[in-house]
């Protein structure tokens, strides 16, 4: 399939169901897709099931899809922080879902589905909260959990530079998520700093094969490099 | 062995203080090691490790080769460790994404990683995600991946609780992290081995104590402990 | 409504030679998708792509961008394709290990994989790695993943062996690659769609015929044919 | 642990006990260590395992290794080639076992152990005679079977660079089984074409990170590059 070049966030975005499963990428605000996620929560879907590390921190968009009640589950490592107050009042209203899941276990779950296997046994979680219920087997002495795929309709990325193609690379700890999202998605969309032509990009030092990426919107640099939340929800092209 | 990198007094009559327990973790470390420091206090032990002892860090939000926390005006929100605090690349280093930062993690890359707890048992089971209080909000991060993922996990904790409970138990009353994964607790008070080993006690060996005498630490955690072997 | 890509004598009275063959799969695939050509006949599919096709070849040894066989002088034997064939990389190539090739590829991310075949069943079960015999050297390669990976998986062949057998049954004779893989058969001789349809038949369904009578294909094959959904 | 900078390949290859397993990477002559096998024949270890996608060609290394009978085991997607004689002849006589692996079921199986995981439910090779009596079940729908990791003592891989702390990067399609087979072993032995000092390779761009290489040596760059094999049996620094 043909890379889209959106010129807006919300073009990139485009339809999302209501019910979809969303994959967004970044650790804190590094590798956060700001505007992207700006743009879902402009773009309306509700009854949605979100994969994050985290669970939106002060007003950010992810906080504000929360609040808006547009967040049916979230699958999550780490969902409290010290300005997780939106997630906080919602799980504790009982208003949303929370699969609580080891970070190590969310990236290798994500892995497999866009790998395409059916699951794989870890010794992480075993004998834990985390593991009840989940089938648990002995591999050779070490007690292991068997753990299932995660996949989504929608991964929303943001990397340092695609070409026209969509290979992507990433910058320093921003990489996070991004590589396996884009793999485990039906349509992946890649905010950039910058789009360049194809060719200027090592085919030895590509990250995401532009294979796993749908759409493409170039977003200001400064807030991309800085990873800096603009005053702005307008978005630059 | 490595006597001759703690204070003087770190073995002398007093408990240790939290920089001395950063410093007494770090002599054990061997140069050369791959190591993880989990968030909270173990991140102290990075302090005291040789500058020449090519020790390299890990942190799993994707980065081999972390360095130090970079002066106010070279802050990078895009290197960060996995407390979110905003740290510096050294030569050498590599970034790569969460499944290989974490297949490098679990797959028994790291040698040594450090990590706070809220309670461990004797056998080297590990509760420190979960305060266990109703209403709570959970978030487990990457506890329990580091927890038994490393060569050798091991933590550093103060042994009491603020309460003055011990957080060295027979069994852990706290959701676990882990079970038998921990081999090594360094405290304020003492460093006691844990998990599988000799077990004519209640499976938990004293390697020293500071400001506490053998008999006191057992009367202090309601334990017969061992002696390590030397 | 690709018919104008084909050569005109392949719609008349004749069976298609290898390059009209290779003409009729390369007519079937969508401009801008991800393809991937197995060893043997299926190779001779690129030579038929549009340069303006937007179409990118993946070759499972490790490169997605693939393209043509370079001068005798610019052969370089650390680029090759999965038939250890020196190849190019074209802009907007990029390397990847083994493991995240086959996670392309089984990972249904690869449009379509078009496979050499010793035999195909009506339901789209494909044998394409052993030939059965007795004390022969078996090798699979990457056959079983391809088969099964590709979001669509079609099969290029003659028809018939050497000797007059039908290579398409209602069961597999030899080992199988894959159960229920196979979603389309490209032959000298017809274009029949094989796997779960409607089933009033042996399930599988003509699409074209060269040189043949829909009643003369099932005679030759022994099978009850549908007629393809047009 | 820090990285060994050998001067010969026989230094780097170091002691392999008889029994040992081995992983050797290549895709035919693309990314095949060479030097490093050359090293492991005149090493002597025997009763050895081989996971390598193939099993030798004419007279070459691996080729001679299974003629002198010190291969037990091989497990290989490819074993037979035009020129692998040497196989054929092993295996006809029954003088040498083959655990026959698909391709992406090898690379994959070796990424299990190197990621700490007790193994994985894939599609592939379902219903065929290379998952006789493996474990299967239905995954949402899907028939799968069970496979388990592939871990190795010693891991022979060739890049094409390396920096002071192991570090690789490597060259087109030689890369590979090498970066899964690095992280799958014990031990890690890597010829590269050079090593340059520590730091000037991009930490964007490392494809395997130092933590799993043991061992590295420099091997001639007309050899490493071209992957021709040389007339001579010896290694330069």
């Amino acid at each position: 399939m043909t890379v889209q070049l959106a010129r807006t966030a919300l073009e990139a975005v485009g339809d999302v169901a209501d019910g979809s499963t969303v994959m967004i990428g970044g650790f804190g605000p590094a590798g956060q897709p700001v505007e992207l996620i700006e743009a879902l929560l402009e773009q309306g879907a509700g009854d949605l099931v979100v994969v994050s590390n985290n669970a939106g921190n002060g007003e950010d968009a992810l906080a504000r899809l929360i609040l808006e009640r547009r967040v049916r589950k979230i699958v999550c490592s780490f969902p409290r922080q010290v300005d997780s107050w939106h997630f906080d009042a919602a799980y504790r209203a009982g208003e949303i879902e929370l699969e609580l899941v080891p970070q190590g276990n969310l990236a290798e779950r994500i892995r497999a589905a866009g790998a395409g296997l059916g699951g794989f046994f870890t010794p992480t979680g075993f004998g834990t909260p985390l593991a009840e219920g989940k089938e648990t087997r002995l591999v050779d002495g070490v007690p292991m959990v068997l753990e299932s795929p995660i996949r989504a309709d929608v991964a929303l990325v943001k990397a340092l530079r695609a070409d026209g193609v969509g290979n992507l690379v990433y910058r320093k700890t921003a990489r996070n998520f991004g590589p396996v999202m884009a793999t485990a998605a039906r349509r992946t969309v890649v905010q950039v700093h910058e789009v360049v032509p194809t060719g200027s990009i090592d085919p030895e030092t590509v990250v995401t094969p532009g294979i796993y990426v749908d759409a493409v919107v170039p977003i200001d640099s400064v807030t991309t490099l800085a990873g800096v939340q603009p005053g702005a929800r307008g978005v630059a092209s | 062995m490595s006597a001759e990198t703690i204070p003087a007094d770190a073995r002398s009559g007093s408990p240790l203080s939290k920089a001395q327990l950063a410093a007494r973790v770090a002599a054990d470390i061997r140069p050369g090691s791959y190591v993880n420091l989990g968030i909270g206090l173990p991140t102290l032990v990075a302090d005291h490790l040789p500058e020449d002892s090519g020790i390299t860090l890990h942190t799993e939000n994707g980065l081999l080769g972390m360095g130090p926390t970079p002066e106010p005006d070279a802050v990078d929100p895009e290197l960060i460790n996995a407390g979110k605090v905003p740290v510096t690349e050294l030569a050498g280093a590599s970034y790569f994404h969460q499944a290989d930062s974490f297949a490098m993690m679990r797959g028994g890359h790291i040698d040594v990683c450090v990590l706070g707890a809220f309670q461990v048992s004797t056998s080297g089971d590990l509760a420190n995600w979960s305060t266990g209080k109703p209403g709570a909000v959970p978030a487990v991060g990457g506890a329990m991946d580091l927890a038994v993922g490393a060569k050798r996990s091991v933590v550093m904790m103060t042994l009491l609780t603020k309460d003055g409970q011990p957080k060295l138990l027979r069994e852990c009353t706290l959701p676990l992290t882990g079970v038998g994964c921990v081999s090594r607790i360094y405290s304020d008070i003492a460093v006691i081995d844990v998990g599988p080993g000799r077990r004519d006690d209640d499976g938990a060996r004293v390697v020293e104590t500071y400001g506490v005498t053998h008999g006191e630490l057992e009367e202090m955690l309601g334990l017969r402990l061992g002696f390590a072997a030397g």
